[in-house]
């Protein structure tokens, strides 16, 4: 397993995606290289200046660019701790621990129908786990939902990788409905592979189970440490309580007591 | 060269740096941050002699300058730690202390006598302080008698070092210190974690799944630092301080207060290298202020 | 329209926000900065029969999240208050509340005895748990004898509403909440500040005169609202709940803890015009979740 | 007495004028007019978005324009609150409480010997006074100390107002010694109103005594309300305790126990 670091990153960009969603474009700011980052994987942000914030903040990672040495952040404004993140300006540093968890695991066969749903800020672990499928010579095609179209992130990057779906509550882009709901379902997935809000994965996870799909979920439990030493960011599975921050992110939703 | 040697009855520590019991798994967790040879202990997860699940999710929450944890001792059960954690931990060359934390006081006394069989453990913290479980944990330490009671039995089964962890949660924690001092306990370790609540007023629930929690980090440490220097008054054997200490000047605090050594817990969370640079702080705070040993500024208040 | 009202006994609140003593003078330092009828009531500094010096500075220290203090009750006495301060302030269109503090019981009896001659005070706080006076103070609040001692000898001398103020430096405070309904106490209110320290590093020396002092802020809201949380289940008269209350989520925490009113302290230091933000943000949020009184609020977790 | 008030202000301009000091000048937000602010009186200041920095942080008021309805706040870096300060940018909101305490009392006659004196920050509130006493017909010279040359602050502006003595330590500039030492004192001196470290002030009040001169320090005490609520920044007097927040922070040294 790559080892863990605590390491410096400057910010190199903050794109403002919506008032509720920044990109967060970091390097080393020492210049050293990028630990060797595995789809589904997290980092643990320890947030600059905010009063009231202690902890860090757990964000998984929404792309790795080798070339540039950069790796991308997708923040929703959730509170203090990603308010300020989303806030934070070119050439800022901020303190990054990782790489952290597991990773998502690479289907059994090349020509498999795999599926990739995101919803919310969800979609951020799912770009860069597509873009590293697509490398190794696998067809992910996307499932994104949101509840308006105008919520849909980095939907042109998306594309650029595969082909994709979308459901969309109040119908303004795609399906209009639940994602659970989206007629792709019906196409024949062979794994799904989503992130989202819990009663989403839940919900995709029963949609799994009855298409006979393979299914993992990314969950996103409240965290303290990170690396398995505080014990508070654990889900109950079939082998009993087990820290999310090193058994997971990512589960098998046959892990899992859903 | 500065020594920053310091020793808990029986027990030699390089330096008073240790970290504190749930905060820092079994060590291994933090070996790619640090070199853990640099601590002077390292307290493992509380164990009991039966594995437990602990408390359901969630279990912490933030509060400011401090959060609240509801954990309740999860752990694979003493055999576990014994045949499957201790081999693989025993090497890191540092004091390895087990925190021994039990609901009756007869899990207490199984628990020592099981991990006499390990030859490299010279040390346990009995933790008599837990506010997340039901049966004793806590409930033995806020009384001078539950503190004595534990403190006897666990005397005769275990003959190497004994620190009892004692709470914060108490009128007078001198006269629990010194409960168990009369019992035998080589010293005391204080404080535990502080009773605490929050609640989620938009949802209108609880932040943690058992409602009340324990508080640590900075926010406690003004607490922890007074009740280590009335200890520190109170007894004869060495306390152990610790209560939200996030740098080496927080750790200065304590020793300051009369301390022979700390325990560094909420702040592993925050900087998992953060023990590193309490260690150096130290031996760079003996240098600036020109002592030759870190015993030199215990209780130089 | 949201009702906000509460009643303390007899004593009716316009709504459940009051000043803590000892963080709002006598409420005409704050008279520039908001309109004081918008208050529930502000209770006034610690008052006690014969003039107070109170302790050397330095008396304040910022602690993480919180703030240390020693002023040890510095006042002009009973008869000063009641000849030169009561006059000024007694128009104010919110209900007063003085805070009662002595040394020994004949004292507090005294004080009450002597502010029985202001028709318009309806409500004392006897304060059993100042951290900061060497006699009296802490020293009735932590244990149920002196703290319903002090209850029952006041409550002969006062027979308008009768607050106490609670210390939370106890192993339960909910004993002592019985012990002070027991003997006839209309409401208490706690937390009182936690004994802390701190010591300045770098000179080697407690940052205050009196090395320990009392710790509020912030820092303390979790132990406040777990104590207010316990104490609303174990007594039947109304609970006040104080510690750490920044702005009206905090104090609307209290209230769903089961407090039937709050006091803000602390925060009056940070933001003179807090108060203010506290009353209306409690009206809003009644208003956005479709409550039409605050009393239905109350406990509700 | 002038209605005190909670306003925010917007940082116009920040000033670095060594490592150790900047110097903010501010504007309320809202444009409104500033209140009327006396020489010697001072600020409470929130530290904007700084972790461990609850409290204010009572800053003496170094000067006001009121053409450009600006006031003067001279920083030194003192500790995290002060180095969040003494680094706003301009552009940034602070929550100022003003205007707070008494002020320097004037001269009884207009052709008394007033002599200001200053070491390190304590030299801010006497450039208002200094410019105040001119307006009024007085005639103020001043003896500002330091340990060296590069540490006099604002000299230039100083000499705008009346004739500038000084000392330093290291008789870098002035003349070599404390300002106790200074010739000047030996000038038939009538009035001396002083603002500086403690040892420095106390020496001052020794020397005023001896030649017989009226003498006013300004005190430094730590705060928390700064409108007389908490009493926590007593200074002790002939009349026992009182709030350097409210009666202070001027104070005739006759009043003190020094």
């Amino acid at each position: 397993m790559t080892k863990k670091e605590a390491t410096d990153f400057i910010v190199s960009e903050c794109r403002h995606l919506s008032e509720m969603y920044s990109l967060l474009i970091l390097t080393p700011a020492d210049g050293s290289a990028l630990p060797e980052i595995l789809p589904g994987q997290f980092v643990q942000v320890k947030v600059p200046h905010c009063a009231d914030v202690m902890l860090r903040r757990p964000i998984s990672i929404n792309n790795v660019e080798p070339e540039k040495n950069t790796v991308w952040l997708l923040v929703r404004r959730a509170g203090k701790g990603t308010d300020t993140l989303a806030s934070l300006e070119a050439g800022e540093k901020v303190n990054i621990v990782l790489p952290l968890g597991n990773s998502f695991s690479m289907p059994g066969s090349k020509d498999a129908k795999i599926l990739l749903i995101g919803g919310g800020v969800g979609v951020a672990p799912l770009l860069y786990f597509g873009k590293v499928l697509k490398q190794n010579g696998y067809t992910p095609e996307f499932l994104l939902g949101a509840r308006s179209g105008k919520d849909l992130l980095q939907l042109e990057l998306f594309e650029q990788i595969g082909k994709v779906h979308s459901s969309t509550e109040d119908g303004s882009y795609g399906e209009k409905g639940l994602v659970t709901k989206n007629s792709v379902l019906a196409s024949g997935i062979d794994c799904i592979y989503c992130c989202g809000p819990a009663p989403m994965m839940k919900a995709v996870a029963v949609e799994a189970r009855r298409i006979g799909a393979e299914c993992e979920v990314s969950l996103e439990n409240m965290m303290a440490c990170g690396i398995g030493a505080c014990l508070c960011c654990v889900e109950k599975t079939v082998k009993g309580n087990v820290c999310v921050c090193t058994e997971g992110p990512v589960f098998n939703i046959n892990k899992l007591t859903w | 060269m500065v020594d920053l040697s310091v020793n808990i009855g029986a027990l030699k520590l390089k330096n008073p740096v240790m970290t504190a019991s749930g905060t820092f798994g079994y060590g291994e967790e933090f070996a790619d941050f640090f070199d853990l040879s640099r601590l002077g202990g390292y307290i493992v997860k509380g164990t009991t002699l039966e594995p437990r699940e602990g408390n359901p999710y969630p279990r912490m929450a933030e509060t400011p300058s401090g959060m609240l944890n509801a954990v309740g001792l999860q752990n694979k059960g003493v055999d576990y730690f014994i045949n499957t954690i201790y081999p693989r931990i025993c090497d890191i060359d540092s004091q390895m202390v087990v925190n021994v934390s039990g609901a009756k006081i007869e899990d207490y006394v199984e628990v020592c006598r099981r991990l006499s069989s390990l030859d490299r453990l010279e040390a346990i913290e009995v933790n008599i302080s837990c506010p997340n479980v039901k049966q004793g944990g806590m409930a033995f330490g806020t009384t001078c008698e539950g503190a004595a009671q534990v403190t006897k039995a666990v005397r005769e089964a275990w003959n190497r070092t004994l620190i009892v962890k004692l709470s914060p949660n108490v009128t007078d924690i001198t006269e629990i210190a010194k409960a168990v001092e009369a019992e035998g306990a080589d010293a005391v370790s204080l404080i535990n974690t502080m009773l605490g609540m929050a609640i989620d007023v938009e949802k209108r629930k609880p932040c943690l799944s058992t409602i009340t929690g324990g508080l640590s980090g900075p926010a406690v440490r003004p607490v922890a630092v007074r009740m280590v220097w009335q200890t520190v008054k109170a007894v004869r054997i060495p306390v152990i301080g610790l209560g939200g200490i996030m740098n080496g000047r927080d750790a200065m605090e304590f020793i300051l207060a009369g301390a022979t050594a700390v325990q560094v817990g909420t702040a592993n969370f925050v900087d998992p290298t953060v023990c590193d640079k309490v260690v150096s702080y130290l031996e760079d705070y003996c240098i600036r202020h020109g002592f030759s040993s870190i015993s030199e500024l215990r209780g130089l208040i």
